[in-house]
C-alpha cells in the first residue's frame, strides 16, 4: 500500500468504525425506550438526508457550525485548543448588527462586506487575545477561551439591553433591524441563506491554507513541534495569534452572517449554541477543515431529525443530544487506535 | 524501617557482563567487585558502558550474559524491586522527586511501607533522628521546586538510605552540580563509607572527583574494562585520563590547515544564557568561528553545550550578551537564517528539529519549504516538488526509501538523524551548528557526514561541531574548545590538541585549579 | 418593622453565600482533586446535571433525600469514571473527552429528567442555625445545608489528606510530575482514574444540593452555567481545598450581590455583576502566570494538558 | 398572496392592533374551503416547565382532549433563529401541517415572516407579535393581556400585606412584564395606597438560582408578598413558600407548589384560542391580524385562591374584578403617575386595556421601586 494514502485510508476506518459502535449504542438506548430502531432509523435519514427539503433543513443547521467549528480547527493547527467560539460569536453579531446601521446608504454588496468584516474584526480580536495571552504569559488557552467566552456573553447582555436595545424590539429585546442592504440573502434555487456557501468557502479556503500553502506548512509546523519551528527560524509567536485571529475572525463571521441572513438585528437568540456545537463539530472532524463539512452535516443532520422525532416518536429533544454525545463519544475514543489501526510497514 | 548504619552493606561483583543494543555492543564481559565500604568510580566517556553495567546491578536492565554476585550468592535482578531487597538502589541522573511536595513528603511517599495516614511530627522527628547519624545536609521542610540542583541530589541520596540501601549507585550524580557542592557530596559519601556504612559506586566523568573521593576506579572503553584499581598517590589525572580516551588512533582525514583567516561569521561576546535545570548560566565571553573552520566543542553533556546551542537556534532567550554573525546582531529568525545559510543539528533530533507527527518528506523539506521550486508564486505548496526535494535530501544520507509519506516518529532513530542531516547539511551551508552529528549511525554512515563537514569547511562554512566523541573532535576541528560548568575552559588549536589536557578540562580540572588559583 | 434597606446588604450576601456556595464547593472540589491529579475536566457542567437530575428522581422515587445524593453521587461516580477511562487512552484529547461528557451528561439529564419537572421530591432538612433568632432574614440566611456542613468537613478533610494522607499525596504527585511519581512506585493512571471519578461523585453531589436544598426541584435550566463557573473558581482558589470553600462563599455571596442592591432599590449595570467573578479570575491567571513559570499551585501534569 | 390584505385599514401596526383587539372576534370574510387541519406547535423552552411553556401545552391538550380526531404536532426547544423556519417548514412539509402556531417572543420577526409567503396556504399564528398590514396575509399574532389578573393579584396581595411592603421577580424588562408589575402595584395600592412593590429583575428568561436569590433578598428586605413573571417559576414559589412569604403564581396554577403561601395568580387559558384558531379553519374563515383577549375573552384567568389569602382579600379582589369589569374602576387610571411622580396618563382619558401605548409601555408605575431601562 502507498505509504501516503496510509493515514487517510485510517482516518476513514477510524471514523466508520466509531459511527458503527455509536449506532450499536443508540440502538441499545432506542430499545431501552421501548421504540422500533428500523423506524427511528429511517425517520433520522429521512428527515436528515431524504429529500430536497430535508438537506436544506440539515444545510440550514449545518452552515452556522461549519464557521464556528473553524474557531477551534483553525488554532488547533497551530497546538491549541480553543473552546471559546460561542462568545466571539455573539460579539461578532452585534458588532455586526451597529455596524449594518450605518451602511443603509451603500450598494449591497460593500454593506454586507462592511456588516460581516465588523463581526470578523471583534470575533478575531476576541479569540486573537486568547492566542496573544498564551504566547505573552503563558496563560493556558483552554481555559482564558472559556473564561474570555462567558464574559462575552454577559457583555453581550449588558450592551444590548443598557445601550443597544431598540425600544421598538418590545417584548424581544433586540437592536435595530439593519437595513436591507446589508442583509444576506437565499442561495439562488435553494431555501438557504447564502452563509452556506459563505461557510463552504471558508472551509475550503481554511483547508487551501491550512494544507496546501507554504503558509498553513509553517503552521502545521508550529503545532508539530514548536522546538523544530523556532529551530528553522519560524515565527511561532506571530503564527500561533495568527490562527486565533483567523479563528475568531471565522466565528464573528458566523455571528455576523447570523444577523444578516437570519436575525436581521442582534438579539438574545444569537446566543444558540453554535459556538459550542461547533467545538464538537471540530474535534468529529479532527480539525481537518474539509472533514468539517460532512461533520457539520451529521450534526446539523440530528439536529433536522430531531422534530420529526419528537413528533413522530414523542421522543424528547433531548434524545438527538445523547445521540450527538455517544457518536462524539466514540470517535474521540477512536483516536486512540490511531497508528495501531494500519501501523506503518516495517522495513 | 531500617535505621542507618546497622547492616553492613553486601559486597557485589559482577561476572562477565554483557548487553547489546541491537548491533552496538554497550558492555562487553565486565567484571567489577565492589567491596563494602568502598567508593568505587566507574570512569569513561559517554557510551563507554558505564551506564549500562550500573543499571544492570540495580535490575534497571537485564544483562544478555553474565553473573550477578551479592555476598557471595548469585542473584537474579529483574526489576529494582529486586535490587531494592537486596538494599541496592540508584540515584538517577534525572531527578526522580516531585517538585511541589517538600522533601519530607517526598522521602515518606517514596516509602513502600509509608503509613496510610501519615504523622509528621513523628516522620519529622524520625528524620532528624536519622539525619543526625548522616553527614548530608537537607531541610526537610523546603519544597523540592525550590531546591539547588546540588540540594536535590543530596535529597536523592538520603532517600536511597532511608529505603534501606546499603550499595548506592549515582549515575553523573555531579553532572548538575557546581564543583563546590559536588565536594561536598562525595565528601560526605566517602565518610559513610569508610565509616563501613555503606558502598558507593559512581559513573563519571570528572577526573578531579575520582581522585578526590574515590577508594577505587574502574575505568571502561567502549564497552570493555580497560583498568581497574584502587586508588593510590601513584595514580593521578593524567593517568586517568589516559585510561579514559586511550590513545588516539593517527588521524586520516585531518583536513589541511586553513592558509589565511577568514573573517569571523560567528562571533559571541559576553553571552549569558539560563540554564534549562537551573544551576549556573552559560557564561561565555568570546567565541568566534570563522568561514572555513570547524570549532569543536568538547566537553560531558550538561555542561552548558545545549542551551548554547539553543540560544543559536532561537528555541532560547539569550539573557546578555551579544551573538552576531557576519558582524550584525543575530535574531535567529527565518530571514537572518536564509541570510546566513544557517543550518542545526541539534541533540535528539526527533525532540528538537522535527515536527514528529508530520511526515518524513515534511520534514525534510522545514529549511526550503517556503521558497521556489517547492512554494509556487502564489503561496502553494507544489506537492510534487516537495516530494522531488525531499526524496533528494533523503537520498544524501540514504534516509529510508519509501517512507516518505510516513510520520517521522515512526522512523528508526538512525533514520531520523540522516534525515536531519540531509536537511541541514546542504551544498551551500555557510554556518553549521551540529550536535553529535554521527550519533547512531553506522560506521560508514558516520565516515561520510565527517567527509560531508570537512567539504563544507573546504568551501568556506563556518562549522560549531559539538560533539561528546572526543576522536570525532580531534580529527575534525581546526580548534577546540572545552566548556564545563557553562564556561569556556580550553580552547586549542586542532593540531595542537592534546588528548590528556582535553580530558582534564572536561573533567574540570583546570576549571578547578584555575577557580582556586583565582581566589 | 423598619425598613433594613442597605443593612440588609451584608445579611443578604452572608445568606446567599451560604445558600449558593454548596453546589460550587462540591463541584469545585471535586475538580480540585481530578485538576489536582493532572486531569482536566471540562464537563462538570454535564455531570452537575445529571446529579441534579438523578438525586431528584432518586428522592422522589424513594421518598428519601438522602438517597437522591447517593444516586447523585453515583451517577457523578459513572460519569467521572468514564471522563478518566477516556483520558486515559493514548492520544485522546482531555479538552475533547471533557466536551463530550458535557455533551453526554446534558442529553442524559434532560432525556431521563423529563418525568421529573413537573413532581415535587421531599428535599433535605436544614440545619437550623439561625432559630435562636426571632428575625426571619437571619433565621433564614442560617438555614444551613446539610451538604454545606459536609463540604465544609470535606474540604478540610481534603486539605488534611493532601497534607497528610498517603494517597492524597499520590495524587499530587501524580499531577505534579508523572515520570517521577512512576519512578517513586505509583501508579498514576490508575491514581488519576480513582481522582476523576471521586471528583465525578462530587461534582454530582453538587447538582443534588442544588435539586433538594437551593435553589431545589428539577430544571432544565436549574445548573444555570454553575458548572462552568466552579471550574473558574478552582483557579480562582489555586487549587486548595480550603480555599475552595472560601471562593465558593465568595462566588455564591456575588450571585446574591445583584438581587440584593435591586431588592435595596439600587439596580444599575447589575448584569455586570455576574461577570465579575469570571473577570476576576481570568485577571488572576493573567497575572499569576508567565511565560517562564506557570502559575503557583498549577498541578504541573496541568501544564501540558491537551 | 390573498385577497384579505386589502381590507385590512393602512394604518400603523399598533392602531391596527388597538382596533381589532376589543374582542377576539372572527374576521368575516370567508375564505377557500380549508383541508382537514393539522395544527403545530412549536415552543423554545421545554414542554413541561411549569411556566411559560406550560401554559402552552395545557392549552395544547385541552384542544386535544375537546378535538380528538385533530392531529397535534409539538416541538421543544426550539432555537429563535434558522431551527425554528426549517421546524416550521418541517412541520408543513413532511406532517403536512396547515395551522403553526410559534409560541417564542423571539420567533416572530423575522422568521415567522419570513417563512409564511412560502406557504400562502398555511396559516401562521404568532404569540406576542404585532403584526402590520404588510406583513404576509396568512401571519396573525395572538395574545392576551394579563393586565386584569395581575390588577386582582395586586389587590389580594396589597390586603394582605400588613406593613404595604410588596416585591416582585420578573426576567426580563420588557413592556409585557412592565405591563403587569404596574397593575400588581396599582391594584395593590388601590387596597393600600402607601403600598410599595420592589421589582428585581433576573436578566434571564429562566434562571432558578437568581430567581430564589431574589425572593432571599426580597424577603431579607421584610417584603410580605410577591409576585413574579418568570419564565419558569417553579422555584420561585417553593423558595417563597420556604421563606414563608406570601406569593402569587404565573402562567398555570402553582397552589400545589407553595401550598401555604399562595394566594393566587395570573394564569394563561390558550386553549381559547387555539379552539379559535382549529374553528375558524374548519369553518373556513378567517380570524383577525392580532388576536387579543383578557379576562373577558377567557384567554386568561385567575388561579382560584389559595389558603394564603384571607376572607377580605378574597372579596377585595372579587370587587376590584367585578368592577374592573364594569367599567366602574379603571384599570390604567388617569392621572396615573410613574415611579418618579410623573403624571403619564392623562387626567380625564383613562386607558383601555387595548391602547396600544401599553404595548411599548417603558415607565414604572408610582409605588414601584426598581429600574428599567431609562
Amino acid at each position: 500500500m502507498v505509504d501516503a494514502l496510509r493515514p487517510a485510508l485510517e482516518s476513514a476506518l477510524l471514523s466508520a468504525g466509531a459511527l458503527a459502535v455509536a449506532a450499536v449504542l443508540v440502538i441499545a438506548l432506542v430499545l431501552l425506550v421501548g421504540h422500533d430502531p428500523r423506524e427511528i432509523a429511517t425517520t433520522l435519514a429521512r428527515s436528515a438526508f431524504g429529500s430536497r427539503f430535508a438537506w436544506e433543513n440539515t444545510l440550514s443547521r449545518a452552515a452556522p457550525l461549519m464557521l464556528a467549528a473553524l474557531c477551534t480547527a483553525i488554532p488547533a493547527h497551530a497546538g491549541l485548543v480553543v473552546i471559546g467560539g460561542e462568545g466571539a460569536l455573539v460579539l461578532g453579531g452585534l458588532a455586526a448588527s451597529q455596524a449594518a446601521l450605518f451602511v443603509a446608504d451603500v450598494p449591497p454588496f460593500a454593506a454586507i462586506a462592511i456588516t460581516c468584516a465588523a463581526g470578523m474584526l471583534v470575533g478575531a480580536a476576541w479569540i486573537g487575545l486568547v492566542g496573544a495571552l498564551q504566547q505573552a504569559r503563558g496563560v493556558n488557552e483552554v481555559i482564558s477561551s472559556l473564561l474570555l467566552s462567558i464574559i462575552a456573553l454577559g457583555l453581550f447582555d449588558w450592551l444590548l439591553e443598557e445601550f443597544l436595545r431598540d425600544p421598538a424590539s418590545l417584548n424581544y429585546p433586540a437592536t435595530r433591524p439593519i437595513p436591507d442592504a446589508a442583509r444576506i440573502g437565499a442561495l439562488p434555487g435553494l431555501d438557504v441563506h447564502a452563509g452556506l456557501a459563505v461557510a463552504l468557502v471558508a472551509c475550503v479556503a481554511a483547508w487551501w491554507v491550512l494544507r496546501r500553502s507554504v503558509t498553513g506548512f509553517a503552521i502545521r509546523v508550529v503545532g508539530g513541534g514548536v522546538r523544530a519551528a523556532l529551530g528553522v527560524g519560524l515565527p511561532v509567536g506571530r503564527l500561533v495569534v495568527a490562527t486565533c485571529v483567523a479563528g475568531g475572525a471565522c466565528v464573528g463571521l458566523a455571528g455576523a452572517i447570523e444577523v444578516a441572513a437570519v436575525h436581521e438585528r442582534a438579539g438574545g437568540a444569537l446566543h444558540a449554541d453554535y459556538g459550542n456545537t461547533g467545538i464538537l463539530v471540530a474535534f468529529l472532524a479532527r480539525h481537518h477543515p474539509l472533514a468539517i463539512v460532512p461533520a457539520a452535516l451529521l450534526v446539523g443532520g440530528l439536529a433536522a431529525a430531531s422534530g420529526p422525532l419528537q413528533r413522530g416518536f414523542d421522543l424528547p429533544d433531548a434524545f438527538v443530544r445523547i445521540v450527538e454525545g455517544v457518536v462524539f463519544l466514540a470517535v474521540i475514543a477512536s483516536e486512540t487506535l490511531r497508528g495501531r489501526l494500519l501501523p506503518p510497514a516495517a522495513r | 524501617m531500617t535505621s542507618a548504619g546497622l547492616d553492613p552493606p553486601p559486597r557485589v561483583e559482577a561476572r562477565g557482563l554483557a548487553r547489546r543494543f541491537g548491533p552496538v555492543i554497550a558492555l562487553d564481559a565486565a567484571d567489577l567487585d565492589v567491596r563494602p565500604g568502598s567508593v568505587h568510580a566507574l570512569l569513561g566517556e559517554n557510551g563507554a558502558g558505564k551506564s549500562t553495567l550500573a543499571k544492570c546491578l540495580v535490575g534497571a536492565l537485564a544483562a544478555d550474559r553474565g553473573r550477578i554476585v551479592v555476598d557471595g550468592r548469585d542473584v537474579t535482578l529483574r526489576h529494582p524491586r529486586d535490587a531494592h531487597a537486596l538494599g541496592l538502589g540508584m540515584v538517577w541522573q534525572h531527578f526522580s522527586l516531585v517538585p511541589c511536595l517538600t522533601v519530607l513528603e517526598n522521602l515518606v511517599l517514596a516509602r513502600p511501607d509509608a503509613p496510610r495516614w501519615i504523622d509528621w511530627r513523628h516522620e519529622r522527628a524520625a528524620l532528624d533522628a536519622f539525619l543526625e547519624d548522616v553527614p548530608l545536609r537537607i531541610d526537610p521542610g523546603a519544597r523540592v521546586a525550590d531546591l539547588a540542583a546540588g540540594e536535590k541530589q543530596r535529597v536523592e541520596v538520603v532517600r536511597q538510605l532511608r529505603l534501606g540501601h546499603r550499595v548506592l549507585f549515582l549515575d553523573e550524580p555531579t553532572s548538575v552540580l557546581t564543583p563546590q557542592e559536588a565536594d561536598a557530596l562525595l565528601g560526605r559519601l566517602r565518610a559513610l563509607a569508610d565509616a563501613g556504612r555503606i558502598s558507593v559506586v559512581l559513573t563519571t566523568h570528572k577526573l578531579d572527583e575520582v581522585i578526590a573521593h574515590a577508594t577505587h576506579v574502574t575505568v571502561l572503553r567502549r564497552g570493555r574494562v580497560v583498568a581497574d584499581a584502587p586508588l593510590d598517590r601513584t595514580i593521578d589525572a593524567a593517568t586517568l585520563a589516559t585510561w579514559m580516551v586511550g590513545h588516539a588512533p593517527p588521524s586520516v582525514a585531518r583536513p589541511a590547515p586553513r592558509d589565511a583567516r577568514q573573517p569571523a561569521r560567528l562571533s559571541i561576546r559576553a553571552l549569558r544564557v539560563a540554564r534549562a535545570a537551573g544551576g549556573p548560566p552559560v557564561a561565555i565571553d568570546a567565541l568566534d568561528v570563522h568561514a572555513g573552520e570547524i570549532v569543536g566543542v568538547a566537553g560531558v553533556s550538561g555542561n552548558g553545550q545545549r542551551e548554547l546551542v539553543e540560544a543559536l537556534c532561537g528555541q532560547r532567550s539569550v539573557d546578555q550578551g551579544a551573538i552576531d554573525v557576519d558582524a550584525r546582531p543575530w535574531r535567529a529568525d527565518r530571514a537572518s537564517m536564509r541570510a546566513a545559510r544557517f543550518g542545526c543539528v541539534p541533540e535528539s533530533p526527533l525532540a528538537n528539529a522535527t515536527a514528529p507527527d508530520m511526515a518524513l518528506a515534511d520534514n525534510l523539506v522545514l529549511r526550503v519549504f517556503d521558497r521556489a521550486p517547492i512554494a509556487s508564486r502564489t503561496g502553494r505548496v507544489r506537492r510534487d516538488a516537495l516530494r522531488a526535494s525531499a526524496q533528494a535530501l533523503a537520498a544524501r544520507f540514504a534516509v529510508q526509501s519509501g517512507a516518505l509519506g510516513r510520520a517521522i516518529a515512526t522512523l528508526s532513530g538512525g533514520n531520523v538523524q540522516r534525515a536531519v542531516l540531509g536537511r541541514e547539511l546542504v551544498d551551500d551551508t555557510r554556518l553549521l551548528v551540529a550536535v553529535n552529528p554521527a550519533f547512531g549511525l553506522d560506521v560508514g554512515a558516520a565516515a561520510d557526514v565527517r567527509r560531508r563537514l570537512v567539504e563544507l569547511r573546504a568551501t568556506g562554512c563556518a562549522v560549531l561541531l559539538v560533539s561528546e566523541d572526543l576522536d570525532e573532535l580531534i580529527t575534525l576541528s581546526d580548534r577546540i574548545v572545552v566548556m564545563f560548568e557553562g564556561r569556556v575552559v580550553l580552547s586549542t588549536l586542532g593540531v595542537e590538541a592534546d588528548r590528556q589536557a582535553l580530558g582534564l578540562a572536561m573533567a574540570g580540572h583546570s576549571a578547578i585549579a584555575s577557580a582556586r588559583a583565582d581566589n | 418593622m423598619s425598613d433594613p434597606g442597605l443593612w440588609a446588604l451584608p445579611l443578604a450576601l452572608a445568606g446567599g453565600a451560604l445558600r449558593a456556595a454548596t453546589p460550587y464547593l462540591f463541584v469545585s472540589l471535586g475538580e480540585c482533586l481530578t485538576e489536582k491529579s493532572g486531569r482536566i475536566n471540562v464537563g462538570v457542567e454535564g455531570i452537575l446535571l445529571v446529579g441534579a437530575m438523578s438525586a431528584f428522581g432518586a428522592a422522589w422515587a424513594t421518598g428519601s433525600p438522602w438517597a437522591g445524593i447517593a444516586a447523585a453521587a453515583a451517577a457523578g461516580a459513572a460519569m467521572g469514571a468514564l471522563h478518566g477511562a477516556l483520558c486515559s487512552l493514548a492520544r485522546v484529547s482531555h479538552v475533547a473527552a471533557g466536551v463530550a461528557i458535557l455533551v453526554l451528561g446534558t442529553g442524559i439529564a434532560f432525556f431521563a429528567g423529563k418525568p421529573f419537572i413537573e413532581p415535587q421530591a421531599p428535599t433535605l432538612p436544614a440545619i437550623e442555625l439561625g432559630a435562636w433568632s426571632s428575625h426571619p432574614a437571619v433565621a433564614s440566611a442560617l438555614r444551613l445545608n446539610p451538604l454545606l456542613a459536609l463540604g465544609v468537613v470535606l474540604a478540610f478533610g481534603m486539605r488534611a489528606a493532601f497534607r497528610r494522607a498517603r494517597v492524597g499525596l499520590a495524587v499530587i504527585a501524580v499531577g505534579d510530575d508523572a515520570a517521577a511519581a512512576t519512578a517513586m512506585g505509583l501508579h498514576v493512571d490508575r491514581t488519576r482514574l480513582a481522582a476523576t471519578t471521586l471528583g465525578g461523585a462530587l461534582a454530582g453531589i453538587g447538582g443534588a444540593s442544588l435539586s433538594l436544598f437551593h435553589p431545589t426541584g428539577w430544571s432544565e435550566a436549574i445548573s444555570g452555567g454553575q458548572g462552568l463557573m466552579a471550574m473558574a473558581l478552582v483557579i480562582f482558589a489555586r487549587w486548595d481545598p480550603v480555599r475552595c470553600l472560601g471562593a465558593a462563599l465568595l462566588f455564591g455571596a456575588a450571585g446574591a450581590l445583584a438581587p440584593a442592591l435591586q431588592a435595596a432599590g439600587h439596580g444599575h449595570a447589575w448584569q455586570l455583576l455576574h461577570l465579575a467573578p469570571h473577570a476576576l479570575t481570568l485577571a488572576i491567571l493573567v497575572t499569576g502566570t508567565t511565560r517562564a513559570r506557570a502559575m503557583r499551585g498549577l498541578p504541573g501534569e496541568l501544564a501540558v494538558l491537551r | 398572496m390573498s385577497s384579505s390584505v386589502a381590507v385590512l385599514p393602512r394604518r400603523r401596526a399598533l392602531a391596527a392592533l388597538g382596533a381589532a383587539a376589543t374582542v377576539a372576534a372572527f374576521g368575516s370574510r370567508p375564505a377557500r374551503a380549508a383541508p382537514k387541519p393539522v395544527i403545530g406547535f412549536i415552543a423554545a423552552g421545554p414542554w413541561n416547565d411549569l411556566g411559560y411553556t406550560q401554559g402552552h401545552l395545557d392549552g395544547i391538550k385541552a384542544l386535544a382532549a375537546a378535538m380528538p380526531q385533530l392531529k397535534v404536532l409539538k416541538e421543544e426547544r426550539v432555537p429563535e433563529a434558522v431551527e425554528v423556519r426549517k421546524t416550521m417548514q418541517s412541520m408543513i412539509e413532511l406532517d403536512g401541517a396547515n395551522i403553526v402556531v410559534a409560541t417564542a417572543y423571539g420567533y416572530f420577526d423575522p422568521h415567522v415572516l419570513a417563512v409564511a409567503p412560502k406557504y400562502p396556504q398555511v396559516q401562521f399564528f404568532h404569540c406576542g407579535g404585532i403584526k402590520s398590514p404588510q406583513h404576509p396575509a396568512n401571519v396573525h399574532t395572538y395574545y392576551a393581556w394579563s393586565d386584569e389578573v395581575a390588577y386582582a393579584e395586586g389587590v389580594t396581595a396589597g390586603a394582605m400585606a400588613k406593613t404595604g411592603k410588596l416585591g416582585f421577580v420578573g426576567s426580563k424588562a420588557i413592556p409585557d412584564l412592565v405591563r403587569v408589575v404596574n397593575c400588581f402595584a396599582t391594584g395593590a395600592r388601590s387596597v393600600n395606597p402607601q403600598a410599595s412593590v420592589r421589582v428585581i429583575f433576573t436578566g434571564d428568561w429562566a434562571n432558578p438560582a437568581r430567581e430564589a436569590e431574589a425572593v432571599n433578598a426580597l424577603a431579607d428586605q421584610g417584603i410580605e408578598v410577591i409576585g413574579c413573571d418568570v419564565d419558569e417559576p417553579k422555584v420561585f414559589m417553593e423558595t417563597c413558600e420556604r421563606r414563608k412569604v406570601l406569593c402569587t403564581g404565573r402562567h398555570t396554577n402553582l397552589a400545589a407548589l407553595a401550598p401555604t403561601r399562595f394566594l393566587t395568580g395570573a394564569e394563561w387559558k390558550w386553549a381559547t384560542p387555539y379552539r379559535q384558531f382549529v374553528d375558524a379553519a374548519l369553518a373556513g374563515r378567517r380570524l383577525d391580524d392580532n388576536l387579543r383577549g383578557a379576562m373577558a375573552q377567557d384567554y386568561v384567568r385567575l388561579s382560584p385562591f389559595g389558603p394564603g389569602a384571607s376572607a377580605k382579600a378574597r372579596d377585595a379582589t372579587t370587587t376590584a374584578l367585578a368592577e374592573l369589569a364594569s367599567g366602574k374602576r379603571a384599570l390604567w387610571p388617569a392621572g396615573l403617575k410613574d415611579q418618579n411622580g410623573k403624571v403619564r396618563i392623562a387626567a380625564g382619558k383613562p386607558l383601555a386595556i387595548s391602547d396600544p401605548v401599553l404595548e411599548q409601555i417603558d415607565w414604572l408605575a408610582e409605588g414601584i421601586l426598581g429600574t428599567v431601562k431609562t
